[in-house]
């Protein structure tokens, strides 16, 4: 089961490997956004199958520190992006 | 091969790739960057440290690993300040440069920085 | 086996793929983005590593909140259309600077080839005194007791850190609050996730820190997350930062290295060295000391990704 | 392994003051954070005078018990603990700042005073990291494990690069942001280096270490990655490129700690991790071209110095050579012929040249801080009349420009005698040219200095303010430490010895 | 009853990381940005909860089930919200910006 457990997370990650290039290449930044959060939920899976295939205590901390930060970071990058112009701080928000 | 091996030789990869983007790239915004790799390559290698003196019980020597803790967390601050100077340099300025603004009558020798 | 080295083969060279992307990207924010897929990658290699932590740390400070703060400073230079002033360095220095890099490289790759493995250790140390301490997590023994020192004197470097920072405001602004006033709708998506996530993350990070005497986790972990919660509801328009001035930031800024310097003070009077715990007590001394540490590295690391004063004193 | 025996892994007597060093001025920043801009600058006040005190006690108990002291925080005995240890080397060093920072302080309570009702930026954040570069100071000055020394070396970083950029001006911002990357870099790669020495030896405590340490390449290259690390930090030439926008763009008392204090000490920790961790790993060869930075340093350092126009960034490009100067003991001391390093005297001259060195260069950059307040600028074109203007001022900048000369009889004749000697003695008489060139060369630029404001004005000299006698006469005091340093020479040598031969036993082994 | 539990595990996991191939697949391969979300959003979260899943049946204590149960909601949740920000952000750069 160990090895099973291993092997899905060596195809998991992977993809998240793979799922890099489009955070690198963008072209835009909703897309690095979004492969960036393919990325947290990725390397969340990978830490998952991690932790049942070789124990060792924490690793699901890990990935749950991992899920809040990275929801923390898409939230700066949406806001980042998507947020105002340097002269209206004012904006008003969300339609 | 051992994972501290591979880490290993990741970490000297690593350790080159962030000096060169320190030394070479001109952007002080890239530079800091650059000084994370830098500084993630040089905390790997107290992580195979660490791996490497697995003994007494624990998977990895406990002190290079609150070593490294304290280095991420000063790492940090640093990234912090560089990044505070940068954007006050460009509310100033305009500009993102390291060259020096005139800073009046000094001779040419400092060009190449 | 075989897996295992395929794993650590694909994450080795994921990050050096990262790494190298991010040194020769000419877009910036690709760069910076780089940064972020680098930190989460390498709390991946902690964990390989067997050093949970370290993960942990990884995964909130190296991934999160640097991630959070470098991609707030690109977009602020992209959109003050701030130029490049300067050009790359001529060919020759960049061929220097490739050699000097590789020997580098390679010095490193082979010490890390040629040392033993097994490597020193002081972990049947660490494990001897373990006891002594308390606590079971031997990471958090060195970092609160055998080398307590460090972890103090790092503690003050963050609030030197925000200090130097705060520094960089303009005069008029000195005393002020830190960041722009951010206004989103407040029954929009983003406020809804403002409200919902912060409570989930004080339960992560309480749980964090309860654990981290026996497992891994802790307060510089505990802490972080509770600043990019902090940081979270400020984005979302929902609380606002208070102005640098008002005494009870300032409390809470220095609540923390101030208790452990007095516990530590207090060592030398019980029990014979600064920062020494009375015998029987250092558990709970650790924990006295925790508290407002974690406190304070929260309130330090959320107020170092926001900046300096940007808005006028009140009054 | 003949550690045991050698190394005391106990406090010592005293040794608590090695602890409260470093704590008090931590308390004071703390302190002053808390209560914000109105009272930074009497905590600092207030703080200053228990600092000197403590090293005061820490001077007398190493001296009269003629061994080190040491303090085991947390009773945790290194290598799983860390210790703070005080030799003669650390003595010399935490006094010089002792005296240095509450006259620096003193001196710049006419520029930083923060009044009851208002509260300033600059003054908060200056007095605050006043106390702060002490606190590090004295970290670096006293720790025993390399791990310590980086967090502390991180500290020094922390609180030097804000006051470059005090004032807030775009060419102060690039100096400062220039000298944190340049900062940084050296200390990442002194951390590296800590780190293969960890991975090799098991240990981060300095006497452990030098106990089992043995010529292998990961100390050679530990040794070297950490060696080019300080010196990034310390400005040796050719990484010297950050120093004279950063210290000369800073306000002066600033200038004065970076200047005398700050940069010794990187200094300092090379030789540490020369003389104390590896005696036995570094060769001639490394050393002999630590010895040609060095004389690069000296030789460049002046001549640039001679050739600006802004009498802030002359002393400014005056410390690269000083620094120069300083990093001529490596070749002269490493390997030296009598078998141990600290016998010849390179190592003591070396040395007075750094304590000498801080007073007269924080003497100077006050004197040029004042002369830039009276007259609105520090054109050296325009210094005119302004010796007689500011007779006390320029005295204070005459003295230190000595020292830096060499002229008997100051602290820096002296320094440079024993330097000469040590080159003569060892045959290596080329250092003894540089040391002669250096100083011809510093003359050269004091005396244009001290001509200009010694010239008649074209027209009548108007200050644009007035400059306090008190002010001038504390740069004259400064500056007078450094000419006496040179009457005193033989009993603060014997004190440097302290703590030496036990580290020369464990290198001879 | 082990061999059915982790035959459930082994179907579970596979089918979630194969989610996850599908789902970079649609990332790299698909021609624009909100087609790319649409494939991006369902893949990952499937592909996590599977496995996740698949996990629960190796687990016999309940907290850490309800922990990875948890884990596996905080993605889900924060999935869903940068996913709908996203696509505002980039359907308000469309049109007007």
């Amino acid at each position: 089961m160990a090895n099973f457990l291993l092997a899905a997370a060596v195809v998991v990650l992977t993809t998240v490997a793979l799922g890099m290039i489009r955070v690198l290449r963008g072209p835009g930044a909703a897309d690095r956004i979004m492969a960036a959060q393919l990325l947290g939920t990725g390397g969340i899976a990978v830490l998952l199958l991690l932790a049942r295939a070789i124990p060792m205590p924490g690793v699901v901390d890990v990935a749950l520190v991992l899920g809040l930060l990275a929801a923390f970071v898409s939230v700066a990058f949406v806001k980042a992006v998507g947020g105002p112009a340097p002269g209206d701080a004012e904006r008003a928000g969300g339609e | 091969m051992s994972a501290a091996t591979v880490f290993g030789l990741c970490a000297a990869a690593l350790v080159g790739l962030g000096l060169f983007g320190v030394l070479v790239d001109p952007h002080p915004l890239r530079k800091i960057v650059a000084f994370n790799l830098l500084g993630g390559g040089v905390f790997l290698i107290f992580g195979i440290t660490a791996r490497r003196g697995a003994a007494a019980g624990f998977a990895s020597d406990p002190v290079p690993q609150a070593l490294v803790i304290t280095g991420i967390v000063v790492a940090f601050a640093a990234t912090a300040l560089a990044a505070a100077l940068v954007l006050r340099l460009v509310d100033e300025t305009g500009r993102v440069t390291l060259r020096s603004a005139g800073s009046g009558g000094g001779p040419s020798n400092d060009a190449h920085s | 086996m075989t897996l295992t080295f395929a794993f650590d083969a694909i994450l080795a060279l994921a990050l050096v793929a990262v790494a190298a992307w991010t040194t020769a990207a000419r877009d910036m924010f690709a760069a910076v983005a780089g940064s972020v897929a680098f930190g989460l990658l390498m709390a991946l290699v902690w964990v390989r590593l067997a050093a949970p932590d370290v993960a942990l740390t990884e995964a909130a400070i190296g991934s999160g909140v640097t991630g959070g703060l470098l991609i707030a400073v690109g977009a602020r230079l992209r959109r003050n259309g701030a130029s490049p002033g300067a050009e790359p360095p001529g060919a020759i220095l960049r061929c220097t600077a490739a050699v000097v890099c590789g020997l580098v490289t390679v010095g490193l790759g082979a010490i890390v080839l040629l040392s033993p493995e097994p490597a020193p250790t002081l972990a049947p140390l660490a494990a001897r005194h373990l006891p002594q301490t308390g606590l079971g997590n031997p990471v958090t023994a060195v970092l609160m007791a055998y080398r307590a020192i460090d972890t103090l004197l790092e503690v003050v470097v963050l609030l030197l850190a925000l200090v130097g920072v705060w520094s960089l405001a303009p005069d008029r602004y000195w005393g002020g609050r830190p960041g722009m006033q951010q206004h989103e709708d407040p029954n929009g998506v983003l406020a809804f996730f403002a409200r919902l996530l912060p409570p989930i993350g004080i339960i992560v990070a309480i749980h964090l820190f309860w654990v981290g005497s026996v497992a891994p986790g802790g307060e510089f972990q505990s802490a972080t997350v509770v600043g990019a919660m902090w940081l979270l509801a400020m984005i979302a328009g929902l609380v606002d930062l208070p102005p640098i001035d008002r005494p009870g930031v300032r409390l809470g800024l220095v609540v923390g290295p101030v208790v452990f310097i007095v516990i530590g003070l207090a060592g030398t009077a019980l029990a014979g060295a600064f920062l020494a715990y009375p015998p029987g007590h250092a558990k709970l001394l650790i924990l006295v000391i925790e508290i407002p540490v974690t406190l304070s590295i929260a309130a330090t690391l959320g107020l170092l990704v926001v900046g300096p004063p940007q808005r006028m004193p009140p009054g | 392994m003949p550690s045991a025996a050698i190394v005391p892994a106990m406090t010592t007597a005293g040794g608590y003051l090695l602890v409260f060093a470093v704590i008090l001025p931590v308390a004071g920043v703390l302190l002053s954070v808390l209560l914000g801009g109105r009272y930074a600058e009497r905590i600092a006040i207030v703080v200053m005078p228990f600092g000197l005190a403590i090293a005061v006690a820490i001077t007398a108990g190493v001296w009269h018990s003629g061994n080190v002291l040491q303090y085991v925080v947390g009773a945790w005995e290194p290598p799983l603990g860390v210790a703070f240890r005080a030799d003669g080397l650390s003595v010399a060093m935490v006094m010089t700042a002792a005296l240095l920072v509450p006259a620096i302080g003193w001196f710049a309570r006419g520029q930083f005073a923060t009044p009851p009702a208002t509260q300033s930026r600059a003054a908060t954040t200056f007095w605050t990291l006043l106390l702060a570069v002490w606190a590090a100071l004295n970290a670096v000055f006293l720790g025993a494990d390399l791990f310590n020394l980086y967090v502390a070396i991180e500290f020094l970083t922390f609180a030097a690069v804000p006051l470059v950029s005090l004032d807030g001006r775009p060419d102060t911002l690039t100096a400062a942001l220039r000298y944190l990357l340049f900062s940084l870099l050296g200390s990442v790669f002194y951390l590296l280096g800590t780190v293969l020495l960890y991975g090799a030896y098991g240990t981060l405590d300095i006497l452990l270490l030098a106990s089992r340490v043995r010529m292998d390449p990961t100390a050679w290259i530990a040794l070297s990655l950490m060696t080019g690390g300080l010196l990034a930090k310390s400005a040796l030439y050719p990484l010297h490129l950050w120093l004279p926008p950063a210290h000369a763009g800073a306000p002066a008392p600033a200038s004065a700690v970076l200047s005398g204090l700050v940069v010794k000490a990187p200094f300092f920790l090379v030789l540490r991790l020369w003389f104390d961790v590896m005696p036995g790993v570094s060769d001639r060869t490394a050393a002999q071209l630590l010895g040609v930075l060095a004389a690069t340093a000296v030789l460049f350092g002046s001549v640039l110095a001679l050739r600006q126009a802004r009498l802030k960034l002359l002393v400014a490009y005056s410390t690269v050579a000083q620094i120069g100067y300083l990093f001529l003991i490596v070749p002269l001391s490493a390997n030296s012929q009598i078998g141990h390093p600290w016998g010849n005297s390179a190592w003591t001259g070396g040395m007075l040249q750094a304590v000498s060195h801080a007073f007269a260069k924080a003497a100077m950059f006050m004197a040029a801080g004042l002369v830039a307040e009276a007259l609105g600028h520090d054109r050296i074109a325009g210094l005119a009349g302004i010796g007689r203007a500011l007779p006390i001022t320029m005295f204070a900048f005459a003295l230190g420009g000595m020292s830096l000369m060499g002229l008997p009889p100051s602290g820096g004749f002296v320094a440079k005698a024993m330097l000469l000697t040590a080159a003569v003695g060892e045959g290596q008489w080329w250092w003894a040219v540089v040391v002669l060139v250096g100083g011809l060369l510093a003359g050269g630029y004091v005396f244009l200095v001290l001509a200009r404001s010694l010239a008649a004005p074209e027209e009548p000299l108007t200050l644009r303010a007035p400059v306090p006698r008190s002010r001038q006469l504390l740069a004259l005091a400064v500056a007078l430490i450094a000419v006496l340093l040179g009457f005193a020479p033989l009993r603060p040598s014997q004190l440097l010895l302290i703590g030496r031969p036990e580290a020369a036993a464990l290198g001879v082994q | 009853m082990s061999f059915i539990r982790d035959g459930l595990t082994i179907g579970a996991v596979a089918v979630g990381a194969f989610f996850f191939l599908a789902g970079m697949v649609g990332l790299l391969r698909f021609p624009d940005t909100l087609s790319r979300l649409h494939a991006l959003s369902k893949a990952d979260n499937l592909g996590l909860g599977l496995i996740v899943f698949g996990l629960l049946f190796q687990e016999d204590e309940l907290f850490p089930a309800l922990k990875l149960v948890g884990v596996w909601l905080l993605a889900l949740l924060a999935g869903a919200i940068v996913a709908q920000l996203i696509a505002r952000a980039a359907i308000r750069d469309r049109p007007s910006a």
